[in-house]
Parts: C-alpha cells; sequence; structure tokens
C-alpha cells in the first residue's frame, strides 16, 4: 500500500499550543496536580484502609461477593434443591454438589452433600444468579482465611453454619431484592 | 643500525641482569598466550606473564619513600598487566575491559606525576567516551563475543616477528636510559607538580602559548564529526544488495549473525 | 622524590605499552582491538611525555598530550565510523577479509586451521529452561477433576 | 591522614543512611501522591511499636541479603559480578571531591580537634573537582554496560545500550552547564564554587537561569530519574539491566541509583543554589568567622548551621526529584536523544556564550569578576529569549506527524 493511496484516511495529529510548545505550563500544571494529591494525603485524606487496625466499610452488602452461605427456609431446612444449575455455571468448577431423593413433600430432591471450594472459587457470583430458589448466596464475610486446604473446602453444614452466623446481619437478598421464593 | 653494536656491548651485562630474563619471560608468556594454544598452555602463559611482570617492575628504580613506591609500583602493575592482558583475551569485549583497566592505571600515573586535569582528563575521554563507544559497536557486533578469528593471527610467523620487533623496541628503551640509572638523583619536586593553581596555569598556558593549536584541534575535531556523520551515511547508501564473494575470504563461521551472505 | 628515577620508569613504562600495542596490532585481527591496540601505544607515547614533562619543568609534554587526547577522540570518531561501514559490508570484524589492498604478487593470507569453536561458546546465548515441565496426567487433559 | 579517614567514615555512613531512609521517603512519597498511605508497619524490631515505618530500610536490608542469591546459569560470571561492583564504588567515589558542610573550627568547646579549621571534604583543595565527578559518571556507565552485556538478555542488554547513549549524550548538555559556573566563579573546586557565591550572595541559579535549567535536566538524565528513566523502565524492559540480578547484587546496583541521585542533588545545590549559603544565616565568607550577631561567640554553632542549611538545601532538590518522578510520563527514546542534542546542547551554548559575553562586559566596566547583580536582568532576558527561541523551534525539533508524501519503503533513507 502506496502513502497516496486513497484508502488511507489521514488523521492530523492534534497540534501544540503556544503552552505545550513552551512546555513550561504543561510542566507547572503537572506539578500541580501532584502536589494537590500530595497535600490531600498529607492531611489524612489517603483512601487506604490500615486493614488489621481498622476493618474495612462495606459499602453494600447485598452486592458484596464474600464467603458463600446456604440459606435455610422458614423451617430450618436447607432451601438447595439439587438442580446442579449453580455447579454448571460456576467457571471455577469449585461446587460438588450429590443429589438424593427429598425426604419432603415440597421437592424432589434435596442436597446430600453441597461442597465449595473456596480456594478455588473466584468470587464471580454466578452461582448466587443462576440459583433457582435463591438457596446459595454470597455473604460480605471478606476475612476467610485458614490454615489448611481442607479447612478451605466448606461442606454443607459449614455453609448453612455461615447463614446462621451471619442470618441477622444480612438477611436474605431474595427478600430485601424483592424475590419471589 | 648504530643500536646494534649498542646491544651488543651491553649482552654481557644485559645476560647477568633480571631485566634480559624479564623480558624473555613476558615474550615466551606472550607466544603462549596469543599463539592460541590449549587451555593448560594458556594458564602457563598467565603465570609466566605474572612473574615476568613482577619481574620488570621490581628492576624499576625506587622514587620515593615506602608509601608512594607502594603505589607507584601498584599504579605500574595495573597498567602494564592491564595492557598485556588486553592483547591476550580472546573476547574482544573483555579486549576493551583490560584497556580500560590499563587506561585508569595511566590515568593514576599522571596524577603521581602530579598532572592533576591529564589524568581525569585520560578517564573522561578515553575511558569514558571512547572505549565505551567502542564496547557498545563490539556488543552490537559480537553479542556472543566468541569468534575464530580472535584466536588465531595472520600466521605461523606474525606472532614470533611482533615478539621479536617489540622486545627490541624495549631492549633499545632500556639500553638507551641506562646512563639514567647510574645518574644523580635529582629530588627537588618542579614547579609544575607541586603547583596550588594546577588547573589556572594549565590553562593559562594552553591559551597563552599554543592558542593556534587549541584552534586547530577543535577544527579538527569538527571536521571528524561531520567526517564521521559523511562516512557513515555514505555507507548505508552504497550498502550492496549481497556482498561480493571474495576469493581469498578466509573461513567464516555459520554462527556469526550475518556472516555469511 | 628522585626525579631521575621516576623519568627512567615512566619512560620504561611507556616502552613496554608501546611494546605490548605494538604486538597487538600486528598480531590481532579483529579491526575493533587492532584500534584499541594503536590506542595503547598513544597512550606509551603519553606517559613517557608527562613524565619529560616534569623532568624538564615545563607545561609543553603535558600540552602535547593534551592534543594526543583530543587527536584519539578525533581518531575514534572516524575509526568507528569506518570500522562500522566495513562491518556493514562483510559482516564480521575480521581484517582478513579485507585483504585486496595488498601488493599484486602477494599471497592472500588463508587459514590454514580454523579452531574448532568451543561447544559451550556455541551454546552460550540460548536461554536456560524456566523449570522441569510438571508430569500430565492424560484424565486430566480429559475433564477437570471435581473436588 | 586520620581526619581524612574519619571524614570517610563519616560520610560513607551518612550516605548509606540516607540512600537507605532515601527509599523509603521514596516510597512514601510516591504513596501520598498516589492517594495511598506507603509502609508505615515495621517498627523497632522485636517491639510492636511502630514509628512512622522508620525500620523498613533495615527489614529491607535484611530481606535483600537473607534472599537467594541466583546467578543463571547463561551469563558471563565474571563481568556479571563486576559489573554491581564497578558501579557502587564509581557513585560512592564521587563523593570524595563534593563538600558536605564549609567547615568545622579548630577548637570546639576549648577541644582542640585539629591544627587548623577542618574542611568538610574528604579530598580538599582538588583543583580538578569537578571533572573528577565526570571522570567517575563515565565510569559507572561501564559498571550499567557490563551488567547488562553479562546478563545475556535481550531486554537487559537493551536496557544497557540505552543507558549508555543516554548517559554520553546527556553529559554534554550537564558540561555546557556547568562550564558556565565555572566561567563565573573561575574555578573547578567545589568549596571555591560555593565561596563565590556565598561572599557575592548571587546565587548562580539566579545568574545564569538558562544554564541553571539545562544542568538540572541533564542531572535528571544522568541519575536515569523519570521522566527518563529509560534504561530501566519496568514496562518496557522489565528492569532493564539488572533484570537478571537479585539479592545483593541488585542491592548494589539500587544502592548505585540513590547515590547517583544524591549526588546529582548535591551538584544542583553547590553549583546552582548556593551551597551551605543562605543570605543573614550563615555569612559570606568561606572561612569560620563567627559573622553575625548571635553566632559571634560560637563559630562551630555557624559551622552547624551550614551543614543544616546545606542538607536542608539537598533534602528540598530530592522531594523535587521525587515528586518530579510521579508528575510526568517517560519521554520514548527518540525524544530523549532529541532533547539531548536538539534542544540542551543549543540552550547549553547559547548559555556559555552569554555567560563569557558578560564576564567579559564585567570585566570591561567593572573591573570585577565574579557574579554581579548587574547581570542578572540580562541573564534573565537571555533565558527567556533563548526558551522562546525554542519555543518557536520545536515544530522543527520533534515533528512526530506521519508524512503522507513519503513512501513507506523510502522512510528509512530520509531520516
Amino acid at each position: 500500500m502506496q502513502a497516496n493511496d486513497p484508502a488511507i484516511k489521514w488523521v492530523e495529529e492534534p497540534q501544540l499550543g503556544l503552552g505545550g510548545k513552551m512546555y513550561l505550563p504543561m510542566f507547572v500544571q503537572g506539578l500541580t496536580t501532584t502536589v494537590k494529591h500530595l497535600a490531600n494525603s498529607l492531611s489524612g485524606k489517603a483512601v487506604t484502609v490500615s486493614y488489621p487496625d481498622e476493618e474495612p466499610e462495606i459499602a453494600n452488602p447485598l452486592i458484596y461477593r464474600g464467603v458463600h452461605r446456604l440459606n435455610k427456609d422458614a423451617q430450618g431446612r436447607v432451601k438447595c434443591v439439587a438442580c446442579f444449575l449453580c455447579a454448571t455455571a460456576c467457571p471455577a468448577h469449585c461446587i460438588d454438589i450429590v443429589g438424593t431423593e427429598s425426604p419432603w413433600p415440597d421437592r424432589e430432591k434435596y442436597p446430600q452433600s453441597f461442597v465449595i471450594d473456596e480456594l478455588r472459587c473466584i468470587y464471580c457470583g454466578m452461582c448466587e444468579e443462576a440459583c433457582p430458589v435463591d438457596a446459595v448466596e454470597l455473604t460480605s464475610l471478606y476475612n476467610l482465611t485458614g490454615r489448611s486446604r481442607e479447612e478451605m473446602i466448606f461442606d454443607k453444614e459449614k455453609l448453612l453454619s455461615v447463614y446462621d452466623a451471619t442470618k441477622d446481619a444480612e438477611p436474605m437478598k431474595s427478600a430485601s431484592l424483592g424475590g419471589t421464593v | 643500525m648504530t643500536c646494534v653494536p649498542l646491544l651488543l656491548g651491553q649482552m654481557d651485562q644485559l645476560v647477568r641482569s633480571p631485566l634480559c630474563w624479564g623480558i624473555v619471560l613476558g615474550a615466551t608468556s606472550l607466544w603462549l598466550l596469543l599463539s592460541g594454544g590449549s587451555e593448560t598452555l594458556r594458564g602457563i602463559g598467565k603465570l609466566l606473564g605474572a612473574i615476568s611482570l613482577l619481574m620488570l617492575t621490581a628492576t624499576l628504580m625506587i622514587v620515593g619513600d615506602w608509601s608512594s613506591q607502594l603505589v607507584f609500583w601498584v599504579l605500574a602493575l595495573i597498567t602494564t598487566g592491564g595492557a598485556a592482558a588486553a592483547i591476550t583475551a580472546r573476547s574482544p569485549v573483555y579486549t576493551a575491559i583490560w584497556f580500560a583497566v590499563s587506561l585508569l592505571g595511566t590515568a593514576g600515573l599522571f596524577l603521581f606525576q602530579g598532572a592533576q586535569f591529564l589524568g581525569v582528563a585520560t578517564v573522561v575521554v578515553y575511558a569514558g567516551a571512547i572505549v565505551v563507544t567502542f564496547l557498545f559497536v563490539l556488543m552490537l557486533a559480537q553479542p556472543e563475543g566468541h569468534a575464530p578469528y580472535d584466536r588465531i593471527s595472520w600466521s605461523t610467523f606474525a606472532v614470533p616477528t611482533a615478539l621479536v620487533g617489540a622486545a627490541a623496541v624495549i631492549a633499545l628503551v632500556l639500553t638507551s636510559l641506562d646512563g639514567l640509572r647510574s645518574s644523580e638523583p635529582l629530588t627537588s619536586p618542579p614547579q609544575i607538580a607541586t603547583s596550588q593553581q594546577h588547573m589556572a596555569e594549565l590553562g593559562g598556558h594552553l591559551f597563552a602559548y599554543h592558542l593556534v593549536s587549541i584552534e586547530v584541534i577543535g577544527t579538527l575535531l569538527m571536521v571528524a564529526l561531520v567526517g564521521a556523520i559523511a562516512i557513515v551515511l555514505h555507507g548505508r547508501k552504497s550498502r550492496p544488495e549481497t556482498a561480493p564473494d571474495h576469493p581469498s575470504r578466509p573461513t567464516t563461521d555459520a554462527g556469526l549473525p550475518g556472516g555469511t551472505p | 622524590m628522585n626525579e631521575t628515577a621516576l623519568l627512567y620508569n615512566y619512560l620504561v613504562i611507556g616502552g613496554v605499552l608501546f611494546a605490548l600495542g605494538l604486538i597487538g596490532f600486528v598480531v590481532r585481527r579483529n579491526m575493533i582491538v587492532m584500534f584499541l591496540c594503536a590506542e595503547m601505544m598513544l597512550q606509551g607515547v603519553s606517559v613517557s611525555l608527562v613524565a619529560w614533562s616534569r623532568f624538564h619543568d615545563d607545561w609543553g609534554g603535558q600540552m602535547l598530550v593534551l592534543f594526543m587526547i583530543a587527536i584519539a577522540a578525533a581518531e575514534a570518531g572516524i575509526g568507528l565510523a569506518l570500522i562500522l561501514m566495513l562491518f556493514h559490508q562483510s559482516g564480521s570484524l575480521d581484517m582478513a577479509f579485507w585483504q585486496d589492498l595488498r601488493e599484486g604478487d602477494q599471497q592472500a593470507i588463508v587459514d590454514k586451521e580454523v579452531p574448532e569453536v568451543d561447544e559451550r561458546d556455541r551454546a552460550w546465548p540460548q536461554l536456560t529452561p524456566a523449570g522441569i515441565q510438571p508430569e500430565v496426567d492424560p484424565d486430566e487433559q480429559l475433564h477437570r477433576s471435581k473436588i | 591522614m586520620i581526619e581524612a579517614l574519619v571524614k570517610i567514615a563519616i560520610l560513607l555512613g551518612g550516605l548509606m543512611t540516607a540512600a537507605a531512609y532515601f527509599v523509603l521517603l521514596e516510597r512514601r512519597m510516591a504513596a501520598w501522591i498516589q492517594d495511598r498511605v506507603g509502609p508505615n508497619r515495621v517498627g523497632i524490631p522485636l517491639t510492636k511499636i511502630r514509628v512512622l515505618g522508620l525500620g523498613q530500610p533495615l527489614a529491607d536490608g535484611v530481606k535483600f541479603i537473607t534472599k537467594e542469591e541466583y546467578t543463571p546459569a547463561h551469563v558471563d560470571k565474571r563481568l556479571y559480578v563486576l559489573a554491581p561492583i564497578v558501579i557502587l564504588v564509581a557513585a560512592l567515589a564521587t563523593f570524595a571531591v563534593i563538600p558536605f558542610g564549609s567547615m568545622i573550627p579548630a577548637t570546639v568547646f576549648g577541644y582542640r580537634l585539629a591544627e587548623k579549621p577542618i574542611e568538610l571534604v574528604v579530598a580538599p583543595g582538588a583543583n580538578v573537582g569537578m571533572i573528577y565527578v565526570f571522570a567517575l559518571s563515565s565510569i559507572a556507565v561501564y559498571g550499567v554496560i557490563l551488567g547488562g552485556w553479562a546478563s545475556n538478555n535481550k531486554y537487559s542488554f537493551l536496557g544497557a545500550l540505552r543507558s549508555s547513549a543516554q548517559l554520553i549524550a546527556y553529559e554534554l548538555p550537564l558540561g555546557l552547564g556547568l562550564l558556565g559556573v565555572v566561567l563565573a566563579s573561575g574555578s573547578m573546586d567545589l568549596g571555591v564554587i560555593i565561596g563565590s557565591q556565598a561572599s557575592s550572595g548571587i546565587w548562580f541559579a539566579i545568574a545564569q537561569p538558562l544554564g541553571f535549567c539545562v544542568f538540572v535536566v541533564a542531572a535528571f538524565a544522568e541519575a536515569a530519574r523519570l521522566p527518563f528513566d529509560l534504561p530501566e523502565c519496568e514496562q518496557e524492559l522489565v528492569g532493564g539491566y539488572h533484570t537478571e540480578y537479585s539479592g545483593i547484587k541488585l542491592l548494589l546496583f539500587l544502592v548505585a541509583e540513590f547515590l547517583h541521585m544524591i549526588a546529582a542533588s548535591f551538584l544542583i545545590v553547590i553549583l546552582f543554589l548556593g551551597g551551605w549559603h543562605f543570605w543573614g544565616l550563615t555569612g559570606g565568607s568561606a572561612e569560620i568567622d563567627g559573622w553575625g550577631l548571635a553566632w559571634s561567640g560560637a563559630p562551630w554553632l555557624q559551622g552547624l548551621l551550614r551543614i543544616v542549611v546545606l542538607m536542608t538545601k539537598i533534602t528540598l532538590v530530592i522531594v523535587g526529584f521525587m515528586i518530579i518522578r510521579w508528575s510526568w510520563p517517560r519521554f520514548r527514546f527518540d525524544q530523549l536523544m532529541a532533547l539531548a542534542w536538539k534542544v540542551m546542547l543549543p540552550l547549553g551554548l547559547i548559555n556559555f556564550v552569554a555567560v563569557a559575553m558578560m564576564q567579559q562586559l564585567q570585566a570591561v566596566f567593572t573591573g570585577a569578576m565574579g557574579p554581579s547583580w548587574l547581570m542578572v536582568p540580562i541573564a534573565w532576558g537571555v533565558a527567556v529569549a533563548a526558551w522562546l527561541g525554542i519555543t518557536w523551534a520545536a515544530p522543527m525539533i520533534a515533528d512526530n506527524r506521519p508524512r503522507r508524501e513519503l513512501d513507506p519503503w523510502e522512510i528509512d533513507s530520509q531520516i
């Protein structure tokens, strides 16, 4: 392709004004921005949160994606119906469900075991989106730690206990977001 | 040719001096190092070279009290040792580095003589600009730093001939300087070495007595700069598509970048 | 300090530098190394000149060295340009490529035997592998195992 | 002899500590400018007391030293080890001729320290002071170029090539900026240069604004600080010439870089910002003369004050270095070279010629050398005119716009 090819659309670079050519006004402009931020930080407006000393504020727990929990319904039963939608949706393949026939009349199946590997999870929230009965939810617990890999594999009991621990602080999203179940 | 009888006349005296043996040892070591032998031979050559350098340094005259003598010895060893290592190193990058070391020694020798400005200027101009530029080119041209033509010389006779010639130069210098050894010592330090206003005096002298030379040198540098640019530009334009195949072309190494056209 | 001894020593060192530069210039074939050897000869002369300058208590020697440094700089510029051009045309820094300027009745120098290139040198610019390749389980390729 | 050794010890200790704490300062400044807090955790070891993170340099040092020191298999071992040593030695040796204060009187509190007042510079009265600094800065190029080549890695090598080209190119404007000062003060001895500013009360930044600009820009480039840190730009060259280094060798490189910056700010302060001089505070004579009413009884106090003034100025200049680091993007390499050869070199030459002419005029009219207030307006006029001239010539210097009349294959021959 030649440079004078009519198919080429030439875009003119913007011309520098006098300030740009002199460099000095731009110099001062850049310096002013930097010094403004410096002064702001020095007067205590830095955005850093010194974590172990101060807890971060979670602005909206409803959309924060932390540790999972398995919700219980009004009778205290696990809400999950073992439909495998969350395991299918999970991009990290971290959910493992073993479904079995439900002892209750209002559903066909329930999870005999429901395991989430919190180390493999990427906290994308797809399981929450996929769940038709709003059984899996992500809480706003951010400080998830453990001493071994096994410890970080959460089974059904553990996930239910997360619900028990957080249900007062964070009511089920389905209710607050106008869900149907 | 007048030096031949002079040399012969002093041969007897020379053979008995460590100087002569130092030169012979040095020549042997250079021969071993330059003629591309095995690693063992090179090792022996290095050892002999070190010994001969020490011998030669020891035959130099005593210049002063022990501290300045020590400084002088170290500087002399750095200078000559660096130079010897530079011409025998196989990788040209090492050559340039050893040459820089030798230059640092030379600069030290200049400072030792009280020629402050020259000492520092040598480092700035030579070590700082020239050698760095050469390192630059070397690294671009020979990134791997090894080529067969750095291991062999022109022919079998090149090394001995050069060594004999160089030994003759050194022997000539030494014999013609023999008068200095026996003359009585002068100890009054000259004014140019002790001057407190070294730079001012040097500058004054330079611009008072050598003004025309300065102008000429300045012009020369300018012309050299323009010439260098002209040569490079010209060379770039007239670069042939394929280099003509020389019948006399020596062996090429296929591993070289762009070695075979 | 003993001025005579100083002069003697410096002249000897200057001579040695000059001789070493001479050897290198005659023996080596790399153009840049030859150039550096020529500079080494200049250094030898400089050392002698500074010594004479001190011995005679005269600035002349130092002036001359100063001019020599300037000339060496000019020479380096031109020399570098020439070497670069020669390198562009032959693809090598070997001086043996440029034997065309010899007399008509002279034989061109041809290398009888070339030292074989050290294998270590040959392999040198290669990068080392970044680590041991992990064993791959073929089953793992077919499906990602769940927990 | 003992005096010199003590001075060397103080200088080395002070420099190493300063380099360590400037690293901390640099990190915290970076954090503040980016609205963060920065390293503030490490305090006194084995206690839980945190003092603004002042233990951080110690922790960093321990980390660097105890880290695995990894030498890749493909490097040229000897040069690989030599490079950081060369660069550090060159960086440290620079300080031999740089004064870190004025003088200490021979007698302090009735205790006789020395025969005569102690000059606070390791090698006092070095006639070649400034050229010595230049010589060592050109030795430092070796460290960079050897490190890059010995690493046998294309990024390192590119970094080394860039670095050597940049350092050699910017040595010229650096020297030209300096020449004006040398011409006006009549000496290359840094102590004398401070003395001539102090006795006239005119800092060379005021007397030669153009030279000051050129020198500062070139000093930034010589110290390889942003916006001129092309030798080691992380985004393109993954660290440049020290990509392959780790452990204590890397530490040596980093310390040497900071020492370059400290040396550059020393030079800026000494050559252009009056060194230890401050109006009405330190006195104008090079000797400790007990100038001024307040200090007349305590000459040592005056000596101390001069050290404090000098160090304050240097710290401010270094803080300036750090603020500027976060204010501008890096130059492109051709822009960098164009700046050196097409902008800074002519400006330096203009400054040099202007200073020479002003000196001559001054000698003719007033018969006195050295800076004088008479010449300050002329100097500023020259500076503004030269700057406007460069502004006018800017499109010719750095025209990066595509040239549509050229065939792409011809562009190479047109450049």
